[in-house]
C-alpha cells in the first residue's frame, strides 16, 4: 500500500477535476465534492493508523530514489494533521451545502475548495523543500481567489493586504530555497538534515534559516508580522474564513516545526529566547486586539493570531513535552476555534449580523446555538476538562519544569485569563443579554429546517470534539506524544526517506 | 481591429502556429521546447486572432471553452500520473511503450503529462487573455 | 560573473520592494514583478553560472559532455517563473478591482477592514 | 465513589429535560441526589475517622503521568458532608422558591453540576484533579451569578466573580505545577508527607504566594474580597449554597488541605494572617453599614472567611481546632440566614433591613429558624456557635504572634457579626415593619423548613457537642495539622478569659446595634444608603484594559499595507542584518569580476530597466521597462546554457506585458502621494535589504559547491528517462509532482482571474 500515501493528494486533485468538468451542474458540484471530502477523510484516517502501526511511511514520486525525485513522508504528526485537516474539509463541505451563495458556486467555490485541501495535505506530507513550496502556492492561490471572489469592497481591502504580504513571503521563501540549494546542493529535507548535522561550520545557515523563519512566521501570522490576517480573514463568507483559520495558519506552523526541527535544529536552539519572545508577544497583541473588538468575527480572527503563540511556544520550549502539547493544541484549537466560527455564521445567518452592538437574546432564542458556542468558547479559554486546558496544562509544565521560561510561563496564564475575559464579552452581548430593541434579533431570520441542520452538524461535530478529546484525551495525546518524540529525534524520518541510518 | 491585412495573415498564421505549437510539446523532451512553450504559443495564436476577429470569433474557433480546456488538461495530467498507480507503481512513475511509433517517438506516460500542461497552459492563458479582452 | 549578478538581484530586491511600498497600489503589482525576477535570478545565480553548454543529452549518447549547467536550478526557475506568472496575471486583475472598488489606488485609503467596531465586514 | 462524585454531571445533564417534561416531580426527587450522596458518605465515616482514607485511582492520560484520583480522609469527609447536606437543604427549598420558572431546569442543570464539582474538588486526590474541579466551580458560579443574565448588573457581576476566581485559579495552577514538579510527584499523600522538602525549597516563596492567590480570590480574602457581594445578584438559593456555605470556602479547603506542606513559616504565618486579619474587620464594619438583606450576609460572610484564614494563618493546633468548629458553624448559620432572607423576600417582597419587621406573626416557624441562626452567628450558648466563639478566643488567647492584638480584633469583629446577627436574624422579625410594605402571604413548607433544619442543628450540636467531635471533627482537626487530635467540646468551661471576652462581645455588639443609627447619620451622605462595592481597582484595571487594547490595535493594526509592509521588510531585515553580523561577516576578498562584455550588458539592461521602472512616471514607460528587465533576465538564461528558462522566461513576459496593458490603461495614472523624506527613507530601507541579499548571495557564492543530486539527473536522464532534454525530464517525470502542483496554480489563477471578472459589478460603494 505504498500509494496510500498519494491519495490525498490525488483525491482532493480529481474531485477537483470532476467539479471542473460538471462546471454548469452546481448540484453535481456538491455531490462530487461530498464525496470526495468524505473519500480523503477515509485515506487521511487508514494513514494516520497505517503510521501508527508500521512507523514513518515514505515513498517516492514517480519512484525515483530519494534524494533525487520528490519524496512524500508521513510520519505520525504529518499523518495527523492530514487527518485533521480532512475532518475539517468535511466538515465545512457539509456546512457549505448551507452557507454557500449561488454567486459562488457559479465562480467554482467547490473546485477551489479542494484545491486548497490539494494544497493543504501536500504541504503537511511532501519531504521536499521546493515541492513545499509548490504546495504553499498551491494553496496560497486557492485562498486568493476564495477571499476575493465575492468582490466586495471589504473583501477587495482584505484581499490585496492578504495578497500582498503573503506574497512577500513566498519571494522570501523562494530566495531561500534557491541560497540552500547553492549550499547544501540538495532539496530534500531529510537529506538536508543529514548533510546539516554532518557540516562542521555553519557558514550562511544562519541567515538561510532566518529568511526560513521569516516567511513561514509571515504564513502562521506571528509577531510582528501578522497583520494581514485580522486584515482579512473576517471578509470572506463564514465557511471559508473558517477552513482559512483552521488549515493556513497551521500549515505555516506546520513548515515552522517540519523544517526547524529537522533541518535547522542546531539554529532553533540557539535562537530559544526569541522564539520565546515572539510566542509570548504574538499571544498577547493577538489577545488585546481581540479584547478591542467589538465584532465577531474579528474578534475571532485575532484570536487566531494569539492561539499561534502558544504553538510557537511549544516549538520555543523545545521538549518532548512541549511539543507534544503544541501538536494537541494544534488539534484543540483547529476543532474549537473552527466550532466558533461556524457557530458565529449560524448568528450572521439568523440576525444578519454578527456586531455585538446589535445582537442579543440568543440564549433565550437559540438554546442550541448558545450551548456549542459556550462549550466552544470555554474550551478555546481553556475551561477544564475541555480541551484547550490540556493543551495549555503541557505547554506550561514544559515552561515551569524547564526552570528559566518563567516569564513566558506567566503570559500564556495571562493571556488564557484574557481570552476568556474576550470569550464572556460575545456570550454576554450576544447570549445573554436581551435583545436590541430596534436591533437584529428582534424578528429573527427564516431559517428553513434542513439549512439550520445543515449549519448545526457540522457546528455540533465540531464541539464534540473538543468535549471528547477533553474528556478523554489519552489516545490523542498519546499519539502526539509519540509524534513529537518523531520530531525531536528524527533518525526514524530520515531512515524512512533515505534508507540509511542518519 | 479588423483591418483586412491582419485578418488574412492571421487565417493564415493561425494552423501555422497551432501545427508549431505541438511539434513544440512533442520535442520537448529531447529539444528546447515542452508542453508550457507549446501551450503558450497555442494560446499567443488564438489570442492573435481574437485580436483580428474579436473574441467571439475566437471562441467560435475553439469549440470547447478555456475552462473545459483546462478541466481536460489537468484531467489528462492527473490520469498520467494515476495510471502507474494501477499498476502498483508509484503516483506518475514513467511507464513508456516498448516499441517508438512513428512521428510520436518514444511514448509514455510523461509525454502524456506534458500533453496535459499545454491544454491547461493554452487554456489558462486564453482563459485570462480572453476575459480581460471581453470586458472592453 | 556570479558576483555581478548578486549584485543585480540586490538591486531587483530593492527596486521590487521599494515599489512595493508606495502608497499607490498600481506600483505594487510592478514591485512584485520586480521580486518575481529577482527571486528567479538568484536561484539560477546560486546554483551557479555555467557559460555555455546548456544540460542536453547529445544524439546516440547516454550523458552530456561536461561541463555543463546544472539542469535543476533551470527546473526550479521554470517552475518558478510559471508560478509566478499565474500569481501576478491574478493580482494584476484584483488590483484593478480594487481600485474599481474602492475608487481610489491609494492604499492609505484601504483601512476600514481594519477598524475596530465598523460594519464593512457584515453582509 | 467515583460514581458519587460524577453522578451530579449526568443529573445535569438530564435536568433541564426532566423539568421541563416533569416539573413537579423532578423537583420533588432532585433532593434526593444529595441526600443519597449525603448518607453515602457518612456510610464512610467508620474507616476514615479512623484515619484511613479511602482512594480512588484511575489512569486518565498515562502519557502526562495524569490520574484520576480521588482521596477521602476526615477533612474530605466534612467538606463533602457539607456540600451535600447544605445541597440537599438548597435542592429542597430551590423549586418552591422560582415557583416554577421556566428556567428551573437550567438552574438545577448548573446546580447538579456545582455539586459534583465542588465534591471533585474536596476529594480531589491529586492536583491536576483538583484544579480540574476547582475550575468548575467557578465556571458554574459564573453561569449561576448570571442566572438572570438580560440584567446588565448580572451579567457584571458574573463577569467580576469570573476574572477574578478565574485569575486566581491560572495561579493557582502554576503553583500546582511548580509544587508537583519540587516534590516530583501530583499525588496528595505524596504531597502531604513532603513538608519539609517544600518549605526548604528555593521556590518555596513563588509556591505560596501562587497558592494563595487562588485561595484568596476564591475565599474572597483582601484585596480580592470585593467580588463577594456582587456575585449577590444570584437568586437567593445560589448565594446560600455557593457564596457562603461551601464554593468561598475552597479556598479556606485549600489553606487547610495544604497546612501541612506549606504552612509553619514566618512568611505563612504574616500573609495567611495577615490577610484573614484585616479582610475580618472590613467585612465586619461593611457589613454594618449596609441595608440589603444579602448585601449584609455577604460582608458578614467575608467576615467570617477572614476568620477562618486568620485562624489557619496561625495554624497551632488550638486555633485550627478553632477554624474547624467555625466552619462547621458558620456554614449552618448562614445558609440557614440566607434563606430565611429568600423566604423574606419571596414572602414579604422586601429585603431592606429599614423596611422589614414585626414578621415573627406571620411566620413563625421562620421567625424560630431566623432567631436559632443569629443567635449562633451572635456565639450565644447553648448553641454551637457559642462553642466555637469560646474556642476562638481560646485559640488567639495563646497565640504564637501578637496574643492580645489578635484578641482585641477578634472581639471587634465578633461584636460585629453579633449586631449583623441582630440585624437579619431578628430585625425583620421583632419590633414594627414599615407600612409600605404589603401583607406577606403565607411561606411553602419548604421554604421555612430548610432554614430550620440547619438552625436545628446548630442547637442540637450545641446541646450534645461530643457526640460529633470524635466523628467528624477529630480527623479533619488531624489531616490539618497532621498529628492524631481528640478534642473535648462542652457548653460550660467555668468562668474563664474566654467566657468574659463573650460577655463582652457581646455587650459591646448590642451597644453597636444600638447606636448604629446614629452612627449612620455621621457618614457621608453618600454612604448612607448602602451598596458597598470596593472594586474601584478591579473597574479601573479592567477601563484600564480596554482602552489599552483599543489604543494598541489602532497602533499595530492600523489598516495601512505600506506599514505593515515595511514592519514585515525591517523585521526581515533586522534579524538578517544581525545574524550575519553574528555568523562573521564575509570570509574572503572579492575579486574583481572577469566577464565578456554581452554579460555585463545583460546585467546593465536588467538594471536599467528595473531603474526605470522605479523612477518613470509613465505608466506605458514603465511596462516597457518592465518588459526590458524580463528580457534582460531571458537574456541571462541564455547566455548561461538555459534554453528552456530563456524561451519560457520570453513567452511568458510578452503574455504578462499584453495583460498589464490590457488592464493598466483602465488604471489611474501614476500619482505621487509620498514626500521626498518619505521616499528617502523607503530608499534606504529597500536599498539595505537588496544590499543584504547580495551579501547573502556573494557569501553563499564563496562557499565551495557542494556535489549535488544534478549529476544523477543528467547521468540518467537519457538511459532511464528517455529523454534528451534533461530539463525537461526533470519537469515532467523526475520532479513531476512540482509540475502538478504548479499546473494546478495556473488553473486556480486563470479561474480566478475569470471569477474577479464575471463576479458583481462594484455595487457603488466606492467614492
Amino acid at each position: 500500500m505504498i500509494n496510500l500515501l498519494f491519495l490525498p493528494l490525488v483525491i482532493p486533485l480529481a474531485t477537483a477535476v470532476a467539479c471542473l468538468l460538471a462546471w454548469k451542474n452546481q448540484g453535481l458540484q456538491r455531490i462530487i465534492s461530498l464525496i470526495g471530502s468524505f473519500l480523503l477523510l477515509i485515506a487521511a484516517a487508514v494513514l494516520l493508523v497505517t503510521v501508527q502501526q508500521d512507523g514513518v511511511l515514505s515513498v517516492q514520486g514517480g519512484g525515483w530514489a530519494a534524494p533525487f525525485g520528490i519524496t512524500l513522508v508521513a510520519d505520525l504528526f504529518s499523518a495527523l494533521m492530514v487527518c485533521v485537516a480532512a475532518g475539517m474539509g468535511l466538515v465545512v463541505a457539509i456546512y457549505s451545502l448551507a452557507d454557500t451563495e449561488a454567486e459562488y458556486e457559479r465562480l467554482g467555490y467547490h473546485p477551489l475548495m479542494q484545491v486548497l485541501m490539494l494544497g493543504v495535505c501536500g504541504s503537511f506530507l511532501t519531504g521536499d523543500i521546493f515541492n513545499l513550496y509548490v504546495w504553499f502556492e498551491t494553496m496560497l492561490i486557492a485562498s486568493f481567489v476564495l477571499l476575493a471572489m465575492g468582490g466586495k469592497r471589504a473583501q477587495m481591502e482584505g484581499a490585496i493586504k492578504y495578497v500582498v504580504l503573503n506574497l512577500i513571503a513566498s519571494a522570501l521563501f523562494l530566495a531561500a530555497v534557491g541560497i540552500l540549494y547553492g549550499v547544501a546542493g540538495t532539496l530534500n529535507m531529510a537529506d538536508l538534515a543529514r548533510m546539516l548535522r554532518e557540516s562542521e561550520s555553519s557558514g550562511p545557515i544562519p541567515v538561510i534559516a532566518i529568511l526560513f523563519f521569516i516567511a513561514f512566521g509571515i504564513k502562521a501570522a506571528v509577531f510582528p508580522l501578522f497583520f494581514w490576517l485580522p486584515a482579512s480573514y473576517h471578509t470572506a463568507p463564514m465557511a471559508v474564513t473558517t477552513i482559512f483559520s483552521a488549515l493556513l495558519t497551521k500549515v505555516g506552523v506546520y513548515a515552522l516545526i517540519r523544517i526547524f526541527t529537522l533541518v535547522f535544529f542546531a539554529e532553533l536552539a540557539a535562537w530559544q529566547p526569541y522564539v520565546l519572545a515572539i510566542a509570548g508577544l504574538t499571544m498577547v497583541i493577538g489577545v488585546l486586539g481581540a479584547v478591542a473588538q467589538d465584532e465577531m468575527r474579528r474578534l475571532l480572527s485575532f484570536h487566531i493570531v494569539s492561539q499561534i503563540g502558544y504553538l510557537i511556544m511549544g516549538l520555543g520550549l523545545l521538549t518532548p513535552l512541549a511539543l507534544g502539547g503544541a501538536i494537541y493544541f494544534m488539534v484543540h484549537v483547529i476543532a474549537a476555534k473552527s466550532a466558533l466560527f461556524l457557530a458565529t455564521g449560524m448568528v450572521l445567518r439568523l440576525t444578519g449580523t454578527t456586531e455585538l452592538k446589535k445582537l442579543g437574546g440568543l440564549y433565550r432564542h437559540q438554546p442550541l446555538l448558545a450551548g456549542l458556542f459556550l462549550v466552544a468558547a470555554l474550551a478555546l479559554a481553556g475551561i477544564p476538562p475541555l480541551s484547550g486546558f490540556w493543551a495549555k496544562l503541557a505547554l506550561i509544565w514544559s515552561g515551569l519544569e524547564s526552570g528559566n521560561h518563567y516569564l513566558v510561563v506567566a503570559v500564556a496564564l495571562l493571556v488564557s485569563l484574557l481570552t476568556l475575559f474576550s470569550m464572556t464579552k460575545i456570550w454576554a452581548a450576544a447570549f445573554w443579554k436581551g435583545a436590541v430593541v430596534n436591533g437584529a434579533t428582534d424578528t429573527p431570520l427564516p431559517l428553513s429546517r434542513r439549512v439550520y441542520w445543515q449549519m448545526a452538524v457540522p457546528t455540533a461535530l465540531l464541539t464534540a470534539t473538543t468535549v471528547l478529546i477533553g474528556l478523554w484525551p489519552e489516545p490523542l495525546y498519546a499519539l502526539c506524544m509519540d509524534a513529537a518524540r518523531q520530531l525531536l529525534v528524527p533518525d526514524a524520518y530520515i531512515f524512512a526517506v533515505l534508507g540509511v541510518q542518519p | 481591429m479588423s483591418s483586412i491585412i491582419l485578418s488574412t495573415t492571421i487565417r493564415l498564421l493561425l494552423p501555422l502556429l497551432l501545427l508549431f505549437s505541438v511539434f513544440l510539446l512533442l520535442r520537448g523532451h529531447n529539444e528546447p521546447g515542452g508542453g508550457f512553450v507549446g501551450g503558450l504559443v497555442a494560446a499567443a495564436a488564438i489570442s492573435l486572432y481574437a485580436l483580428a476577429e474579436g473574441v467571439a470569433a475566437a471562441h467560435r474557433i475553439l469549440i470547447v471553452n478555456p475552462r473545459q480546456l483546462i478541466a481536460s488538461g489537468l484531467l489528462v495530467a492527473l490520469s498520467s500520473g494515476v495510471i502507474p498507480l494501477m499498476t502498483g507503481r508509484p503516483f506518475q512513475s514513467g511507464l513508456w511503450l516498448p516499441y517508438s511509433l512513428p512521428v510520436l517517438g518514444h511514448v509514455g506516460t510523461p509525454l502524456l503529462f506534458d500533453l496535459g500542461v499545454y491544454l491547461l497552459v493554452a487554456g489558462m492563458a486564453l482563459l485570462i487573455v480572453l476575459s480581460l479582452m471581453e470586458e472592453e | 560573473m556570479e558576483s555581478v549578478f548578486a549584485v543585480v538581484v540586490g538591486i531587483l530586491y530593492a527596486t521590487g520592494l521599494y515599489l512595493m511600498v508606495r502608497r499607490s497600489i498600481v506600483k505594487t503589482i510592478f514591485g512584485l514583478a520586480l521580486l518575481g525576477n529577482g527571486a528567479n535570478l538568484l536561484i539560477f545565480t546560486v546554483g551557479r553560472l555555467t557559460a555555455g553548454r546548456p544540460p542536453y543529452v547529445p544524439i546516440g549518447a547516454l550523458e552530456p559532455l561536461p561541463p555543463v549547467a546544472d539542469p535543476l536550478p533551470q527546473a526550479l526557475i521554470l517552475t518558478a517563473i510559471v508560478i509566478g506568472f499565474g500569481v501576478q496575471a491574478f493580482a494584476l486583475v484584483l488590483i484593478k478591482r480594487v481600485y474599481q472598488t474602492v475608487g481610489s489606488d491609494d492604499v492609505d485609503e484601504m483601512t476600514t477592514t481594519d477598524r475596530i467596531a465598523d460594519d464593512g465586514g457584515s453582509r | 465513589m467515583l460514581l458519587a462524585v460524577l453522578c451530579g454531571f449526568v443529573a445535569a445533564l438530564f435536568a433541564p429535560l426532566g423539568f421541563r417534561r416533569f416539573p413537579l416531580w423532578a423537583g420533588r426527587l432532585a433532593p434526593l441526589l444529595p441526600l443519597g450522596l449525603f448518607l453515602f458518605f457518612l456510610s464512610h465515616i467508620g474507616p476514615v475517622s479512623r484515619g484511613e482514607p479511602v482512594v480512588v485511582t484511575t489512569p486518565w492520560i498515562p502519557s502526562l503521568g495524569i490520574d484520576f484520583a480521588l482521596y477521602l480522609d476526615g477533612l474530605g469527609m466534612l467538606f463533602a458532608l457539607l456540600v451535600t447536606g447544605i445541597g440537599f437543604l438548597i435542592f429542597l427549598y430551590t423549586p418552591a422558591y422560582l415557583g416554577g420558572d421556566r428556567r428551573q431546569g437550567t438552574l438545577f442543570a448548573w446546580l447538579f453540576a456545582f455539586m459534583a464539582a465542588m465534591l471533585g474538588t474536596t476529594l480531589a486526590g491529586n492536583l491536576i484533579t483538583l484544579f480540574v474541579f476547582w475550575e468548575l466551580t467557578g465556571l458554574c458560579s459564573y453561569l449561576l451569578i448570571g442566572f438572570d443574565h438580560e440584567a446588565e448588573n448580572s451579567r457584571s457581576a458574573a463577569l467580576q466573580a469570573l476574572l477574578v476566581t478565574g485569575g486566581g485559579g491560572l495561579a493557582l495552577l502554576a503553583g500546582f505545577l511548580l509544587l508537583g514538579g519540587v516534590v516530583g510527584s501530583m499525588e496528595l499523600p505524596v504531597l502531604l508527607a513532603s513538608g519539609d522538602l517544600v518549605r526548604n525549597h528555593p521556590l518555596y516563596l513563588p509556591i505560596l504566594l501562587l497558592l494563595l492567590g487562588g485561595a484568596f480570590t476564591k475565599s474572597a480574602q483582601f484585596p480580592f474580597h470585593f467580588w463577594l457581594p456582587n456575585a449577590m445578584a444570584a437568586p437567593t438559593p445560589i448565594s446560600a449554597y455557593l457564596h457562603s456555605a461551601t464554593m468561598v470556602k475552597l479556598g479556606i479547603y485549600l489553606l487547610a488541605r495544604f497546612s501541612p506542606v506549606l504552612a509553619g513559616t514566618e512568611l505563612w504565618l504574616a500573609l495567611v494572617a495577615g490577610a484573614g486579619g484585616l479582610t475580618m474587620l472590613l467585612g465586619g464594619i461593611l457589613a454594618v453599614l449596609e441595608h440589603d438583606l444579602k448585601r449584609i450576609l455577604a460582608w458578614s460572610t467575608v467576615s467570617a472567611l477572614g476568620i477562618l484564614t486568620l485562624l489557619f494563618g496561625i495554624g497551632t493546633p488550638a486555633a485550627i481546632t478553632a477554624a474547624i468548629l467555625l466552619l462547621l458553624t458558620h456554614a449552618l448559620y448562614k445558609s440557614s440566614l440566607f434563606l430565611v432572607a429568600g423566604a423574606l423576600d419571596h414572602g414579604a417582597g422586601s429585603r431592606d433591613t429599614r423596611q422589614l419587621g414585626g414578621l415573627a406573626k406571620q411566620m413563625p416557624w421562620l421567625a424560630a429558624a431566623a432567631i436559632l441562626a443569629a443567635l449562633a452567628m451572635a456565639g450565644l450558648p447553648p448553641l454551637f456557635g457559642f462553642i466555637t466563639k469560646e474556642s476562638i478566643y481560646a485559640a488567639l488567647l495563646v497565640s504564637p504572634w501578637e496574643p492580645l492584638l489578635l484578641t482585641g480584633l477578634m472581639l471587634a469583629a465578633n461584636a460585629l457579626m453579633v449586631t449583623v446577627a441582630v440585624i437579619t436574624g431578628l430585625g425583620p422579625f421583632l419590633g414594627k415593619g414599615a407600612p409600605s410594605l404589603a401583607p406577606p402571604h403565607p411561606l411553602p413548607l419548604t421554604l421555612w423548613l430548610a432554614p430550620l433544619l440547619p438552625a436545628g442543628l446548630g442547637l442540637l450540636l450545641g446541646l450534645i457537642p461530643g457526640f460529633v467531635a470524635p466523628l467528624l471533627l477529630d480527623p479533619a482537626i488531624a489531616v490539618v495539622q497532621a498529628a492524631p487530635a481528640s478534642i473535648v467540646l462542652s457548653l460550660w468551661h467555668g468562668i474563664n478569659s474566654e467566657l468574659l471576652l463573650s460577655v463582652a462581645t457581646l455587650i459591646l455588639g448590642l451597644l453597636i446595634v444600638l447606636s448604629r443609627r446614629r452612627l449612620l447619620t455621621l457618614l457621608p451622605a453618600s454612604w448612607q444608603e448602602g451598596g458597598f462595592t470596593q472594586d474601584g481597582g478591579y473597574v479601573l484595571l479592567l477601563r484600564a484594559l480596554l482602552r489599552g487594547a483599543r489604543l494598541q490595535t489602532i497602533v499595530v493594526q492600523n489598516g495601512r499595507l505600506r506599514y505593515y509592509l515595511m514592519a514585515t521588510i525591517g523585521v526581515a531585515m533586522g534579524s538578517m542584518g544581525l545574524t550575519f553580523m553574528e555568523s562573521g561577516g564575509l570570509p574572503g576578498s572579492l575579486a574583481w569580476p572577469s566577464g565578456y562584455l554581452h554579460e555585463w550588458l545583460a546585467a546593465g539592461i536588467i538594471v536599467a530597466g528595473a531603474l526605470t521602472v522605479t523612477v518613470t512616471d509613465s505608466r506605458l514607460g514603465a511596462v516597457v521597462a518592465l518588459g526590458t528587465v524580463g528580457y534582460g533576465v531571458s537574456l541571462v538564461y541564455i547566455l548561461y546554457g538555459a534554453p528552456d528558462l530563456a524561451m519560457t522566461q520570453f513567452c511568458i513576459e510578452t503574455l504578462a506585458i499584453v495583460l498589464f496593458v490590457l488592464v493598466l490603461y483602465r488604471l489611474p495614472l501614476f500619482t505621487l502621494l509620498s514626500t521626498p523624506v518619505v521616499r528617502l527613507r523607503d530608499a534606504c530601507m529597500a536599498a539595505a535589504i537588496g544590499g543584504l541579499m547580495t551579501l547573502l548571495m556573494l557569501y553563499v557564492l564563496a562557499q565551495p559547491l557542494v556535489p549535488h543530486v544534478s549529476d544523477f539527473f543528467l547521468a540518467n536522464s537519457q538511459p532511464l528517462a528517455h529523454g534528451r532534454n534533461v530539463v525537461n525530464v526533470i519537469l515532467v517525470d523526475f520532479r513531476a509532482l512540482d509540475t502538478l502542483g504548479e499546473i494546478v496554480v495556473l488553473a486556480v489563477a486563470a479561474l480566478g482571474v475569470f471569477g474577479l471578472m464575471q463576479s458583481r459589478r462594484p455595487d457603488g460603494e466606492g467614492k
